[in-house]
């Protein structure tokens, strides 16, 4: 894939609190076109908060946010979205009023290579079993099935996803790396958080380590399996 | 029988329209608005005031009164109901209670306790005869206006997106902000929708019944009974139960005298025993 | 209670003044109907009062205070203490709704202080309720349901068809309102009761025309809004084309001024007083519209009597001790400008005077605002209300 | 290892027509730690629903020593000595670890009915909350709010307050999920611990923690029993490989 | 630190003693009465909306069918006031049984519409039942005696009922605080939890709401033994509606809120009764409205809230219902997600 010079998504200075406690410090980060990228760290450490700050729905936070050249930092969550950012919220995000097929259809399309429906249940067979059940009536594993199947759905340049294996079985979690090297084959971007290291090392190309709301350093793949004993035990990851 | 059958029907048709009202308004909104008895009063007294001071006949009423009532409406969850929304429902709940009292002693205070004349609009002054049996005209337009706008509301709400997204909004409105839909759009409109039809019952009332500010008062406990028979949350099983209840009202007056203003509760006892949630209700509602 | 003797007359008079106090409902179903305006009925016969004794009245310093009880009981029982004992009532006026009454009745009873009810429709105040300081003024539901039933019978309408609420007012009023009929040589052929309130009343009006025999008369006890929905409703399926005439229990000219007078007209009812019903009601009710810019209703024109008769009877008694000025009320005989023939009976303090049967104008003969009633005939006094009640010991 | 403690016979649950559960038997052995595994919706949470009370099985038995168990409320299959964890942290936000230990042992006791008498009368439990609270590792933390613990100590929490009811059978539900590496590693060691003279049974996705921990393993899938047997011969099945492990797992 | 805490309570407690008993002094005896007994029921309301997180908006049903049924036993039977008065709250109690047994199966506002409806019934009931009840005229000259002693003047009723109202509360008081209470605000914040911990959710639910009931008709029975007479108005709905509006105005959860609570409503409406002001409700519907979006913590929870950050600190297993950041109560359970 070209890779254009200008990152896809650049971060500077971004700090957050919630009420008194500041849980990010003057966190800069970028991700380019096409990448994957992990952000690791322990329970705690403040990646969903961040994730939160990318998309706009963290009430108390200062610095900046450029997405696709363009600064984003005071853009309300939906046009952000409109934008092309897709969020796989760590609780999951389903609707329990909506179908499971509601709840994929739900979101408008935001980017150029949107999934069909149709290929979205070829690769989640379960998800078209259950179409028309309530949401949260699916299994733990499914619902993160349909949280990320969503965002694909929506076509989304920039995916923003929050654990997404968790809860899934061994064969599910490998399934969902094939998908994320696939969206990069089509030129899609991923910012995941992931507490599987293993998993971590397959699929992304770079990672950042977060500890108490800092990027504390910034790996390639070869490096983070190299020092992944030295990780575990520094970061607990 | 089958006349006073047909009567019962007429008199659920404001049930369900209220029931229809009041389940848009929670279903969606997860709102139980109390103060929908005072904007159904508000619909009479509207229509009452513009014939009365500006010549505005019953068919402007119609149209217009709603329309205005729904802007309030919009202007209500703009200014307040948004603001409770993230809190425990509850407190919408009392919300509502308090702007019950507030409307209805404005109205009180500007145009007495006394009931407002109303005439029937002369187009349906007549009677219209249903084959079996000859029918008052406006009666019968009531029953058919409430029968299509039931129908209508059902079918936007279940077959098209609006229903979707009105729905996802209030279940998680910041996810489906994340999700790329402009919530604030969606949500106040369908709440002054909901006063709207609280509205355009009362506009249909005010040629056939009382129009006073206490109009809406009692018979909103009444729907309420009514939504919870049909089910907490079903659209479909609150019109239902609207129709129903006035059924069997209508028929309780002819043979249970003695019962006639406690069955609708009664009702409600026996469908809470047998199903907890209601008739058509989601089992969210029980604990 | 008098205070400590200032000398004088202030011996005679309690604090060396009458209060009157009008307790009524001043913001619930019976604002329209009594509320401020009565208020301001007492205080004319205050001027009044004032007027015509000058010098020689036996109260210079006549005070008159209005609280609203709100059609609550308890608000009434408690306001009528605090009017009682600390704002120093002599007398308290009105109390419509039966249940205030009746709680305002027994607060009378224990203060030993003057209580006239206008307001509240129940034979209860003059039956084993009554007290010797309370005194009933205007209507009750014997004499509503009495004058019509009767009347409308007598004047050829035999079979009756009565719809009444399902609630107190509604069983008295029908309870009394078939005796009427049928010692009118009249039949009831149904009666049904109604929920309450009710604004759905199709299934009565369908159900009349098919009775056997098919009643003449539709008799509503209904009152208030539900009157309203009944009459509107009974217009609606056209039962005056079907030969089905209305007669009404209880109805006030706010009533009809609610539902037009169209809606109404040719209906029969009996009324305590109205105000276009003599030269002399006229006069008063021009004095009334002067200040409150409406017509009178009838508790209005009451409550100026009672005031009027009240403040006569300290003037004979020469004092406003509650047990004096009782004495004077008892079996006194009067007439003014609310209540002819009058006469407070002694056993049950009932106010006997003559009331009217009262027909609906329709809309074409109307020529003034208000003017809705036409008097058909007049109900003696010594007629109108039920005898006295061997419940009632004073 | 003696006889089975829990034991279901064709056990099944359905929703609008869909077979969530479908006819599963399922023995586990007094004293064992039994794993449940399988595919995503396979019926793992329903199983455990049912086992609990939470849900009511549409066909099936299930007995707890001698007793019948299906049709039960939760209170009452939880009375029995059957806890649960839950797949998701469920706690009371506003009290106190301690507290939250105290009102577990509470419960059996009927001391939670006299609404007549000091709450201080919950102080005769704190002793044993303390012990719980200090066997789990979160001693340090027995006065903190439990909103305001870090994740870790609220899954530690969970398993305090399952342990609290004495239960002869412990249901944990994803008792990892979520966790850090070192998080995994402590809850390891706390089971290992707890384990002792109970019988637990689990589910979890974190094949490392099924092979050090499980004694027997059952996978499920599409709400029946696929296999039965200890870790180190299910890896191998080639039935489990293609329907749950994918071939990486059997190659490790 | 320690020690103005403990000094704090019995202080607070001896004010409340005070207060009670100086209060027919300070305000016209009736009206006094009045404040003792709304101030009760709102405590018996408060336990099952702020500790139980159940909003019921029937309670009218309980200190209604008190009144009528203390009056009953008064008028009718010639009982003594306090006989007459448990009689009443033990029929409230009763009552209480099916109404609950159907309602605590359903949340949050399902709950309050329920209870709203049933309530309403009880009310058709009271007025059709005339024979009994005497219907819209109420049920009048009800006495009130002790031994023959006559107590018709409200200023010693007053402090005759007054240990009633008290007993009433240190009853309330105790139940917040007792092992039962423990589980009810289990119960309140997370009731799936309290069941898998092996507590039958509903039956405890439904014993708070019967022990509420009872509390309320304690409440109810004395009022109307204080007034003489039960009317219509005490099972209609806005007398449901106006002690939920002294729990809210005083602080939901504070239990002595509500007392506060009830004094500012029966004062309020005292004054408006002859203020002339034609709208009662605008101004009570007013002062709920803005208490409701801007005040949530009420009175005392408010004045709480600020002497504890003052102290800064919290207390961990106080009162339940400290409120959250957003001056809301705690969840009262009232639709969060099971
Ligand atoms: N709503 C909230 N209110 C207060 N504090 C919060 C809130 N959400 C998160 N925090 C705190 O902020 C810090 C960072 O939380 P965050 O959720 O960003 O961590 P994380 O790295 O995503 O952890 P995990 O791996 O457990 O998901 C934590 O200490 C957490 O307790
Ligand atoms: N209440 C319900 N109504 C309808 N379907 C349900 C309900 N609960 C579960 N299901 C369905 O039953 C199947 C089994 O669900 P269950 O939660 O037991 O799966 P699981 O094995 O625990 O999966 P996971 O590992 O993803 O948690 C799923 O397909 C789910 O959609
Ligand atoms: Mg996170
Ligand atoms: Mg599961």
């Amino acid at each position: 894939m070209p890779k254009t010079d200008a990152p896809l998504l650049s971060t500077r200075g971004l700090s957050a609190w919630y009420g008194e406690a500041q849980v990010l410090r003057e966190v800069s980060l970028d991700v380019g076109r096409g990448e994957i990228v992990t952000l690791v760290g322990r329970n705690g450490a403040g990646k969903t908060t961040l994730l939160r700050c990318l998309m706009g729905l963290q009430g108390r936070f200062t610095g900046s946010v450029e997405f696709l050249g363009a600064d984003v930092t005071r853009l309300p969550a939906h046009k952000r979205a409109r934008r092309g950012l897709g969020y796989v919220p760590d609780d999951r995000g389903v609707y329990s009023t909506l179908t499971v097929e509601e709840n994929l259809t739900l979101p408008p399309v935001v980017g150029p290579d949107p999934w069909p429906l149709a290929k979205v249940y070829e690769t989640f067979p379960r998800l078209r079993e259950r179409r028309s059940f309530p949401g949260t009536k699916l299994s733990g594993g499914e619902q993160q099935m349909l949280a990320l199947a969503r965002v694909l759905r929506m076509g989304a340049r920039l995916l923003l996803c929050d654990e997404p294996t968790e809860g899934l079985s061994p064969l599910i979690v490998r399934q969902i790396g094939d998908i994320l090297r696939e969206v990069r084959a089509q030129g899609g971007t991923v910012l995941l958080i992931e507490q599987n290291v293993h998993f971590a090392a397959t699929v992304a190309d770079r990672h950042y380590l977060i500890a108490e709301g800092r990027v504390v350093e910034s790996l390639d793949n070869d490096q983070m399996r190299a020092r992944e004993h030295e990780l575990l035990d520094y970061l607990g990851i | 029988m089958l006349q006073q059958a047909f009567n019962g029907l007429v008199g659920g048709a404001f049930y369900a329209l209220l029931a229809l009202g009041l389940a848009v308004i929670f279903g969606m909104l997860g709102v139980v608005n109390f103060a929908h008895g005072a904007f159904y009063m508000l619909g009479a007294f509207g229509s009452y005031v513009l014939l009365d001071s500006f010549g505005v006949n019953f068919w402007v009423s119609l149209f217009a009164v709603p329309l205005v009532l729904g802007l309030l409406g919009t202007l209500l969850e703009r200014l307040f109901i948004r603001r409770l929304a993230p809190l425990d429902p509850l407190y919408n709940f009392l919300f509502t209670f308090g702007l019950a009292l507030i409307l209805q002693d404005l109205v009180k205070r500007e145009y007495g306790v006394q009931s407002q004349p109303y005439p029937r609009p002369a187009l349906l002054d007549g009677t219209v005869d249903l084959g079996l049996f000859t029918y008052p005209g406006y009666q019968v337009f009531v029953l058919a206006v409430s029968l299509v706008l039931c129908g209508a509301v059902w079918l936007v709400l279940t077959r098209t997106r609006v229903g979707m997204i009105v729905r996802a909004a209030t279940e998680r409105p910041e996810l489906t902000r994340a999700l790329g839909v402009d919530v604030g759009r969606w949500v106040t409109p369908v709440f002054g929708f909901g006063i709207a039809l609280a509205g355009l019952a009362g506009v249909l009332a005010a040629p056939m019944r009382a129009v006073n500010p206490l109009m809406g008062a009692d018979l909103i406990i009444t729907v309420f009974a009514v939504v919870v028979i049909g089910g907490l949350g079903s659209i479909f099983g609150s019109v239902a139960a609207g129709f129903a209840i006035g059924l069997v009202s209508a028929l309780g007056n002819l043979y249970v005298p003695a019962l006639s203003q406690t069955l609708v509760f009664i009702l409600m006892a026996a469908v809470l025993l047998w199903r907890p949630a209601g008739l058509f209700g989601r089992e969210e509602a029980l604990s | 209670a008098g205070g400590p003797g200032a000398g004088g007359s202030a011996q005679k008079i309690s604090d060396d003044k009458v209060v009157l106090a009008v307790l009524n409902d001043q913001s619930g179903v019976y604002a329209d109907l009594s509320g401020k305006s009565s208020v301001e009925a007492v205080n004319m016969a205050v001027a009044d009062y004032k007027a015509k004794y000058g010098d020689k009245a036996v109260v210079k310093n006549i005070e008159v205070l209005s609280a609203d009880h709100q059609n609550k009981p308890e608000v009434a029982n408690s306001k009528a203490q605090e009017l009682y004992d600390r704002q120093r009532a002599d007398i308290i006026l009105d109390v419509p709704s039966s249940a205030a009454a009746l709680a305002v009745a027994g607060v009378a009873k224990a203060k030993k202080k003057i209580f006239m009810d206008i307001g509240a429709a129940t034979t209860e105040l003059e039956g084993a309720q009554c007290n010797k300081y309370t005194f009933h003024y205007g209507y009750n539901t014997y004499m509503l349901a009495h004058g019509t039933g009767d009347t409308v019978t007598k004047d050829g309408a035999k079979n009756w068809y009565i719809v009444y609420p399902d609630y107190a007012f509604g069983q008295d009023m029908q309870k009394n309102f078939a005796a009427a009929v049928q010692g009118a040589g009249g039949t009831v052929v149904q009666s049904d009761p109604a929920p309450f309130p009710n604004d759905n009343f199709s299934t009565f009006l369908l159900k009349a025309p098919g009775l056997d025999p098919k009643p003449a008369v539709l008799g509503t006890m209904q009152a208030g809004g539900d009157l309203v929905n009944l009459v509107k409703q009974y217009n609606e399926y056209k039962l005056r084309d079907k030969g089905i005439g209305l007669a009404v229990g209880l109805m006030f000219i706010t009533d009809i001024h609610s539902l037009g007078s169209d809606a109404l007209a040719g209906t029969k009812f009996t009324d305590a007083w109205y105000w276009n019903g003599s030269p002399e009601n006229r006069a008063w009710a021009d004095k009334f519209q002067a200040k409150v810019s409406k017509r009178p209703s009838f508790p209005n024109a009451a409550n100026y009597s009672a005031a009027i008769q009240y403040l006569e009877a300290v003037q004979r008694a020469g004092t406003d001790d509650a047990d004096a000025v009782v004495k004077q009320l008892e079996g006194y005989k009067f007439e003014d400008v609310f209540a002819r023939n009058a006469s407070i009976r002694a056993q049950d303090h009932l106010l006997l005077h003559d009331v009217y049967l009262a027909q609906v104008k329709p809309s074409a003969e109307v020529t003034e605002p208000w003017d809705y009633e036409k008097i058909l005939s007049t109900i003696p006094a010594d007629q109108a209300f039920q005898a006295a009640s061997p419940a009632c010991k004073l | 290892m003696d006889g089975p403690v829990l034991r279901a016979r064709g056990l099944a649950k359905e929703f609008r027509g869909f077979r969530a559960v479908d006819g599963v038997d399922l023995d586990v052995a007094e004293g064992s730690v039994h794993a449940l595994v399988g595919p995503n919706g396979a019926g793992k949470t329903t199983l455990f629903n049912l086992l609990t009370g939470f849900l009511t099985p549409t066909a099936g038995r299930i007995t707890l020593g001698g007793h019948e168990l299906a049709g039960r409320r939760p209170e009452q299959v939880a009375r029995l000595g059957v806890a649960r964890s839950f797949q998701i942290t469920s706690l009371f936000p506003q009290m106190t670890p301690r507290e939250h230990v105290e009102l577990a042992l509470a419960g059996p006791t009927g001391l939670t009915w006299r609404f007549w008498r000091s709450e201080r009368l919950l102080d005769r439990h704190s002793g044993r909350a303390l012990e719980l609270l200090d066997e789990v590792g979160l001693a340090g933390h027995a006065a903190t709010p439990a909103g305001t613990l870090a994740y870790g100590h609220k899954r530690a929490l969970e398993l305090a307050l399952a342990l609290a009811l004495d239960p002869r059978v412990l249901l944990l539900d994803e008792p990892t999920a979520g966790m850090g590496v070192e998080d995994v590693e402590r809850t390891v060691e706390l089971i290992r611990k707890v384990r002792a003279g109970r019988t637990v049974v689990m589910v979890e996705h974190n094949m490392n923690v099924v092979s050090s921990l499980a004694d027997r393993v059952t996978v499920l899938q599409s709400g029946r029993v696929l296999v039965e047997g200890p870790y180190a011969e299910i890896r191998h099945d080639p039935r489990v490989i293609a329907a749950y492990l994918g071939d990486a797992h059997a190659e490790d | 630190m320690i020690l103005s805490r403990l000094a704090q309570r019995p202080l607070l407690l001896a004010a409340g003693l005070v207060a009670a008993l100086a209060l027919p002094w300070m305000i016209y005896p009736p009206v006094a009465l009045d404040i003792a007994c709304w101030a009760l029921f709102a405590a018996a309301l408060d336990l099952l909306l702020g500790f139980t997180g159940l909003l019921s908006f029937g309670h009218a049903a309980f200190w209604g069918s008190s009144a009528y049924v203390a009056g009953l036993l008064a008028l009718k039977a010639g009982m003594p006031f306090p006989v007459a008065v448990l009689g009443g709250a033990l029929f409230a109690a009763a009552l209480a049984v099916p109404v609950g047994y159907l309602s605590v199966r359903l949340r949050g506002i399902y709950f309050a519409m329920v209870t709203l409806a049933f309530a309403q019934m009880i009310y058709f009931v009271v007025n059709q039942w005339r024979d009994l009840t005497g219907g819209e005229n109420g049920l009048q000259g009800v006495p009130r005696e002790l031994f023959g002693l006559d107590l018709s003047d409200p200023f010693v009723f007053y402090y005759a009922g007054l240990p009633l109202v008290l007993a009433g509360f240190l009853a309330a008081w105790r139940i917040v605080r007792s092992p039962f209470g423990r589980v009810l605000v289990s119960v309140r914040d997370n009731p799936a939890r309290a069941q898998a911990l092996g507590y039958p959710v509903q039956r405890y639910k439904l014993l708070a709401f019967v022990l509420s009931a009872l509390l309320s008709g304690v409440a109810g029975g004395l009022f109307a033994l204080g007034h003489g007479f039960a009317s219509l108005e005490s099972v209609y709905w806005t007398t449901s509606g106006q002690v939920v509006m002294m729990v809210v105005l005083g602080g939901i959860g504070t239990l002595w809120g509500g007392a506060l609570g009830a004094a500012l409503v029966v004062l309020l409406n005292d004054y408006l009764v002859t203020s002339g002001f034609e709208g009662i409700g605008i101004v009570t519907g007013t002062i709920f409205v803005i208490i409701v979006l801007v005040f949530r913590r009420g009175v005392w929870g408010t004045a709480r809230h600020l002497l504890q950050a003052r102290a800064g600190r919290s207390r961990p297993g106080g009162p339940p219902s400290a409120g959250d950041k957003d001056g809301a109560p705690a969840p009262t359970g009232v639709g969060s997600p099971v």
